[in-house]
């Protein structure tokens, strides 16, 4: 056995899910593109009514020379497999063409933007939802007769099924009406400055309601999965060699935990996606400067190719991040890491 | 018609693990087996791990080999149009090892019964149930504590009795039993056992597939011993048992524990099987790294089965002429 | 030959909903040191419970309802373990005077702990030694036995079966605790694996000559492993002595039905089965509890307990037949 | 056998939902979607229960009208996506030839990893013109099947592997009769499980798109009583029973039927 086998293993580990990562990707970028031909509408008559909508009149003959402008702008007139290949093209390389709504700006640049606050939206509540939701489920499972662990597992219960947006309006309701927050909720009107200490806090004062929005969401499903996944560790033979052989309540837990982490971190890769969609509809509802906000004003502003670019890249996004957690597997799990 | 009732030439089942299962190790390696068209029973004696199960539903047509054919009657096998197959299946049938497994826990025992004899007779209900009769009879039970219960309803012993009643009720020319006893307690299987060898009499062959060398000893004729996948020694069961050819059939055999043997079995030092996997993929003959006399050529090169008398053993030691080691 | 462990009158068992499962009903043995002592029976006859609760390991559903047991150690300490609460059996007993080897012992090791960390724990727990020198004196331990030392840094999933059997055999012996309890120790294992493991379990008894409690329906593996042994069924002690005589002559109708309905190398002639199968712990037959399977059961069988009688020289049987 | 108590509470609340979403609607004195039938902005008092919206709509009927829709969407959402999943994951299940297996299993694995939410909105948007109910319901479809597929198709794969499918081979059933007599109960139990769980995340996925505008015109849902009411920033000026109604409505459905898929999945727990 010794080296051979065990780098061969993680690299197999590894090129598979990379396999897997472009797979998804791929498949996404498909559906984006299907679903974008599928309107019944062409985007070009939306940009035209929006153009109209501005005022000026336009004679018959020049709307058309401009809808066709706008078609070869956007590639539309050439057959659709060439629109796809060009499509994919442009997500690739990140030049989608200029919004509809904030023109001339490329897309790119918007949802750069506002991917880096979502980014830390969802990364920050990911990572502390995942531990708490963990850590207790983990405690719940050790300790399960204790009326605490009962009590968790009934608000857990009734939490885990209430879709984001009603919870975060929840929120909202109660922090605007019930105790209202100094400075209003969310982070209408925030713009991207240098890295300053006021600027930071002030960030963590945005960020604060919206992540409570999702942490409280989250960790209620965290917890009901490690506690299911704990306490059928519980009553695997390692853990009841551990109590036989007189070892402490605390070395205990700690074999459930360590034993119940492993598989935790393979569901956190597929939970993402809902991760990602709850946060989109809290940015939007908390006016979280992200992604979901970006994306309601491109609806209000029916910025077709906008909604298009957000859409890519999230789809680009989930499929990375969950690549990345799978990265992490082989490096924690032993079974992997140093091959049979 | 061949002269031969089951016939298996090198058969080789490869499974893969690693990067979409590329590397593949060879469960079942190179196995051939008869069964001539008198009734016996044939035992595949082995350690768990070392491809019995494999090579079992291998024969009973459930999974295609890699390398190889199995010929029922002449006939392949895993090439059978659907009326031979309904021929097949009425021919060769089988017993498995968990009886609570055997049968679906949430369905009623008799459905597998009845469903049987109406498969195989095209019976009525009536007839159907007079042949249940009978075979359940010969099993020692009787329709009335069997109708309409579930599986877990039964004891290890009783459920295992079913399954031996439904098989028997296709009236088959061989059954192919997968460690039949070893869920039953110990000393409920004498009687299971001692089925087995009326049945050979009424004209039912078996392959016999087990790890215990004490029952194979007891009910069987013929033995083939296997070693990760490898068929090392087969021939006549007293023949293979009593003389042990191959060093492996010796290390079992002397290692098997059994009343007045105390001071020989606690003395002999005798090494253990390595790791699996690994020696699955050994090219040579797979017991090279243990066996006390192996050589270089045993590690390089597969040992064909070389005749011993009427005995044959997978090892270069009985290369050329005839010696005992 | 002192006595080391004595059970008395134990009565345990499993509390259900609505029901209770009499799986330890009434058992007194005595063990004695240096001796290796053999409980056999077939599957569901209370053994790996009796066992359980010799060691004190009493965890709801298993309840342990009446009778004592008394370990008198070999330096001079008594522990009633019965009384003993499961906190203070950890701190003081468990491992130090009697250790256990579970069933299926391939996979009771930690998947995600290396060896030598399984070692390093019981050594903090029971000794309060460090990590750097639990792991020389593992390092030491570990060769005594004759196992390779790079088994220490191995994670469990790169050893073989009959490895992992052998390091949990060693792990149990780490104090030289004077009573070893073992479930099955092998049951999992091919034959030649269980011969090595169990010839290892029995030269680290004979070096240390203390008691070690082999459990197993495996009659091949008493006979040839125990100095002494008892039968049990249904949650009775039947019969009890030395393990030659209990072959050559063996007095309860349950013991001479097992040894008979085991195949032989070698010996082709018909062996009948047991009639009928094990009695429901639910609800246990009145009387004597294998008189319905019993070809020599008297009406009184089926009235009254049969009591545990020395018919010979260190010779115990429990059968109106004797009486 | 006993019915757990928990089931009763639980049928109890989902029946009267029910009744206040189907049977309610029928009595309601005028056509609850119409604007300015009632004075606006009065809070919940005795004769307006759930008060009033600002354009003048009396949110009680309002809502019962709403929570239909919303509830017949989500059952049409469950349905469609529960077949799809049903007949893509069992053939993925059965499927021979470990390539196809392979090809459709990574598809399923990669559909669940795609983000449903700005799809849905996308093609949402494309459509808005036509958005009613039953088009909603099958746009949400388009995502719905990914998960169940995923779990009936391991459902099958294990069960495949146990010996009474062989036994049943053995005694000459084909794969159909297998599948319809062996594994159709285990397959029960999965359909029921799935089926509330998709009820509840269509119901979610209806009103997550509502709030970003893209709800059904005509027709009123719960997603859009909200939407409406966020355009009006209700919440602001104070109408907080605008908002609170429908949430309060919606999330007690959620957490019955969740409780409900619970309580099945325990009661019928097989081995």
């Amino acid at each position: 056995m010794g080296a051979i086998s065990k780098r061969y293993k993680v690299v197999i580990h590894i090129a598979s899910r990379f396999l897997f990562f472009i797979l998804t990707v791929w498949v996404g970028l498909t559906l984006a593109f299907l679903v974008s031909r599928a309107s019944p509408v062409d985007p070009s008559t939306i940009l035209i009514s929006r153009l109209m909508s501005m005022g000026g009149y336009l004679r018959p003959e020049e709307i058309l020379a401009l809808k066709q402008q706008i078609l070869e702008l956007y590639g539309l007139d050439k057959p659709v497999y060439m629109q796809y290949l060009s499509f994919i093209k442009g997500v690739l390389t990140g030049n989608l063409g200029p919004s509809f709504s904030f023109f001339p700006t490329p897309v790119i640049e918007l949802i750069h933007k506002s991917m880096v606050w979502t980014i830390l939206l969802l990364g920050f509540s990911t990572i502390l939802s995942w531990v708490i939701g963990n850590v207790v489920g983990v405690l719940a499972a050790v300790f399960s007769r204790s009326k605490i662990s009962k009590a968790l597992e009934w608000i857990s219960m009734s939490l885990y099924p209430v879709p984001y947006v009603i919870f975060a309006l929840v929120l909202f309701l109660f922090f605007s009406l019930v105790i209202p927050l100094a400075g209003g909720v969310g982070g209408a009107g925030m713009a991207m400055q240098t890295l300053s200490l006021t600027y930071i806090i002030e960030v963590i004062r945005r960020l604060s309601v919206p992540s409570l929005s999702i942490i409280a969401l989250s960790s209620a499903s965290w917890f009901l999965s490690m506690k299911a996944l704990a306490l059928s560790v519980k009553k695997e033979d390692f853990v009841n060699y551990a109590i036989i052989r007189g070892l402490s309540q605390k070395t205990v837990t700690k074999y459930v935990m360590r034993n119940s982490l492993l598989p935790q971190i393979t569901s956190l890769a597929f939970s993402l996606v809902y991760l990602f969609n709850g946060a989109l509809v809290t940015e939007y509802i908390f006016a979280y400067p992200g992604l979901g906000r970006l994306l309601y004003n491109a609806i209000v502003g029916s910025d077709y190719n906008l909604m298009l670019g957000i859409l890519s890249y999230s789809i680009i996004g989930v499929a990375s991040a969950a690549f990345i957690l799978d990265l992490i597997y082989p490096l924690i799990d032993p079974r992997i890491r140093y091959g049979g | 018609m061949s002269e031969f009732l089951l016939e298996a030439k090198n058969i080789a089942k490869f499974f893969g693990y690693g990067f979409l299962g590329r590397t593949k190790f060879p469960a079942v390696d190179n196995v051939s087996l008869t069964m001539e068209d008198f009734p016996k029973i044939l035992t595949i004696a082995g350690e768990s791990g070392c491809g019995k199960t494999t090579l079992a539903r291998v024969l009973l047509g459930f999974i295609k080999p890699d390398r190889g054919i199995v010929l029922y009657k002449g006939r392949n096998v895993h090439k059978l149009k659907r009326k031979e197959k309904k021929f097949f299946r009425k021919e060769v049938q089988a017993i498995f090892q968990d009886p609570y497994e055997t049968f679906n826990p949430l369905r009623r025992v008799d459905a597998y019964l009845f469903g049987t004899a109406k498969y195989m007779f095209g019976a009525n209900s009536k007839e159907a149930s007079t042949r249940v009769e009978e075979v359940l009879e010969f099993v020692g039970l009787s329709i009335k504590e069997v109708m309409g219960k579930k599986p877990k309803e039964f004891s290890g012993g009783q459920l295992q009795r079913i399954s031996i009643a439904r098989a028997l009720l296709a009236e088959p020319r061989l059954i192919i039993a997968d460690e039949p006893v070893s869920m039953i307690d110990v000393s409920l299987r004498m009687n299971i056992l001692n089925m087995f060898k009326d049945l050979r009499e009424r004209g039912v062959s078996f392959i016999y597939i087990t790890h215990d060398l004490a029952t194979a000893y007891y009910i069987s004729d013929e033995i083939a011993i296997m070693y990760r996948g490898m068929i090392v020694e087969v021939g006549p069961a007293s023949e293979v048992l009593l003389n042990q050819y191959h060093p492996y059939t010796k290390a079992l055999v002397r290692s098997l524990p059994e009343p007045g043997k105390k001071d020989e079995w606690l003395k002999e030092k005798v090494n253990p099987p390595g790791i699996e996997i690994k020696e699955f993929l050994v090219p040579g003959c797979k017991y090279a790294d243990i066996c006390p006399n192996s050589s270089d050529k045993c590690r390089k090169e597969r040992p064909p089965l070389f005749k011993v008398g009427n005995v044959k053993v997978a090892c270069w030691i009985y290369q050329g002429q005839f010696q005992r080691p | 030959m002192k006595t080391v462990l004595k059970c008395s009158n134990v009565k345990g068992g499993y509390k259900l909903s609505e029901v209770y499962i009499d799986a330890v009903s009434n058992v007194s043995l005595e063990l004695r040191t240096n001796e290796i002592f053999g409980i056999a029976g077939e599957s569901g006859c209370g053994k790996s419970t009796f066992i359980k609760t010799i060691y004190g390991y009493i965890e709801p559903p298993l309840i342990l309802k009446d009778g004592s047991i008394e370990l008198y150690a070999r330096d001079g300490k008594t522990f009633n373990i019965s009384s003993l609460s499961l906190n203070n059996l950890r701190k003081n007993v468990w491992w130090k005077y009697i250790s256990y080897i579970p069933q299926n012992a391939m996979n009771v090791l930690n998947p995600t702990m290396r060896i030598r960390d399984h070692f390093a724990e019981i050594y903090k727990e029971h000794m309060g030694l460090k990590k750097r020198d639990s792991y020389a004196k593992a390092q030491e331990y570990i060769e005594s036995f004759g196992l390779p030392n790079e088994v220490l840094s191995a994670f469990p999933h790169q050893l073989s079966g009959g490895m992992r059997q052998r390091v949990v055999i060693a792990l149990s012996l780490l104090f030289e605790p004077d009573v070893v309890l073992a479930d099955e120790p092998t049951s999992a294992l091919d034959v030649i694996n269980q011969r090595v493991s169990l010839v290892f379990l029995r030269n680290a008894q004979r070096k240390l000559k203390n008691t070690i409690v082999v459990v197993s329906h495996d009659m091949g593996v008493q006979s040839v492993l125990t100095d002494r042994m008892g039968i049990m069924y249904a949650g009775k002690i039947v019969e009890v002595g030395e393990t030659e005589t209990i072959f050559e002559n063996p007095l309860h109708p349950y013991t001479k039905m097992l040894i008979k309905s085991l195949p032989r190398l070698g010996d082709k002639t018909r062996r009948m089965g047991a009639k009928g199968q094990p009695p429901d712990l639910r609800d246990p037959p009145p009387g004597c509890r294998f008189h319905p399977r019993c070809p020599y059961s008297k009406p009184i069988c089926r009235k009254e307990e049969p009591t545990f009688l020395e018919v010979e020289q260190d010779h115990y049987v429990s059968c109106w037949l004797m009486e | 056998m006993k019915v757990p108590l928990s089931l009763k509470i639980a049928i109890g609340i989902i029946a009267s939902l029910l009744v206040f979403a189907f049977i309610l609607p029928n009595f309601a004195p005028y056509d609850p979607r119409r604007w300015a039938t009632v004075p606006g902005d009065e809070p919940p008092s005795l004769t307006y229960p759930f008060g009033t919206t600002t354009v003048g709509q009396d949110l009680f009927w309002l809502s019962s009208y709403a929570l239909r829709n919303s509830i017949i969407l989500g059952i049409l959402t469950a349905s469609i996506s529960v077949t799809i999943a049903f007949l893509l994951g069992s053939f993925a299940g059965f499927v021979r030839g470990s390539v196809s297996r392979n090809a459709l299993t990574l598809l399923i694995d990669s559909f669940c990893l795609i983000p449903g939410l700005p799809v849905l909105i996308v093609l949402a948007y494309s459509w808005r013109k036509f958005l009613s109910p039953v088009l909603i319901a099958l746009i949400l479809s388009i995502f719905g099947w990914a998960w169940p597929s995923r779990s009936v198709r391991s459902l099958i794969l294990s069960l495949r592997e146990r010996s009474f499918t062989y036994t049943s081979l053995l005694s000459g059933f084909g794969m159909m009769r297998i599948f319809f007599y062996e594994y159709l109960p285990y397959i029960i139990r999965w359909l029921a499980v799935s089926f509330l769980g998709l009820l509840n995340w269509a119901i979610g996925m209806e009103t997550t798109i509502a709030v970003f505008g893209l709800s059904t015109l005509e027709e009123a849902t719960i997603g859009s009583i909200i939407y409406w009411a966020l355009q009006y920033q209700s919440i602001l000026r104070g109408v907080w029973w605008w908002v609170t109604f429908p949430i309060l409505l919606l999330a007690i459905l959620i957490v019955t039927l969740y409780e409900l898929s619970k309580i099945i999945s325990e009661f019928t727990g097989v081995k």
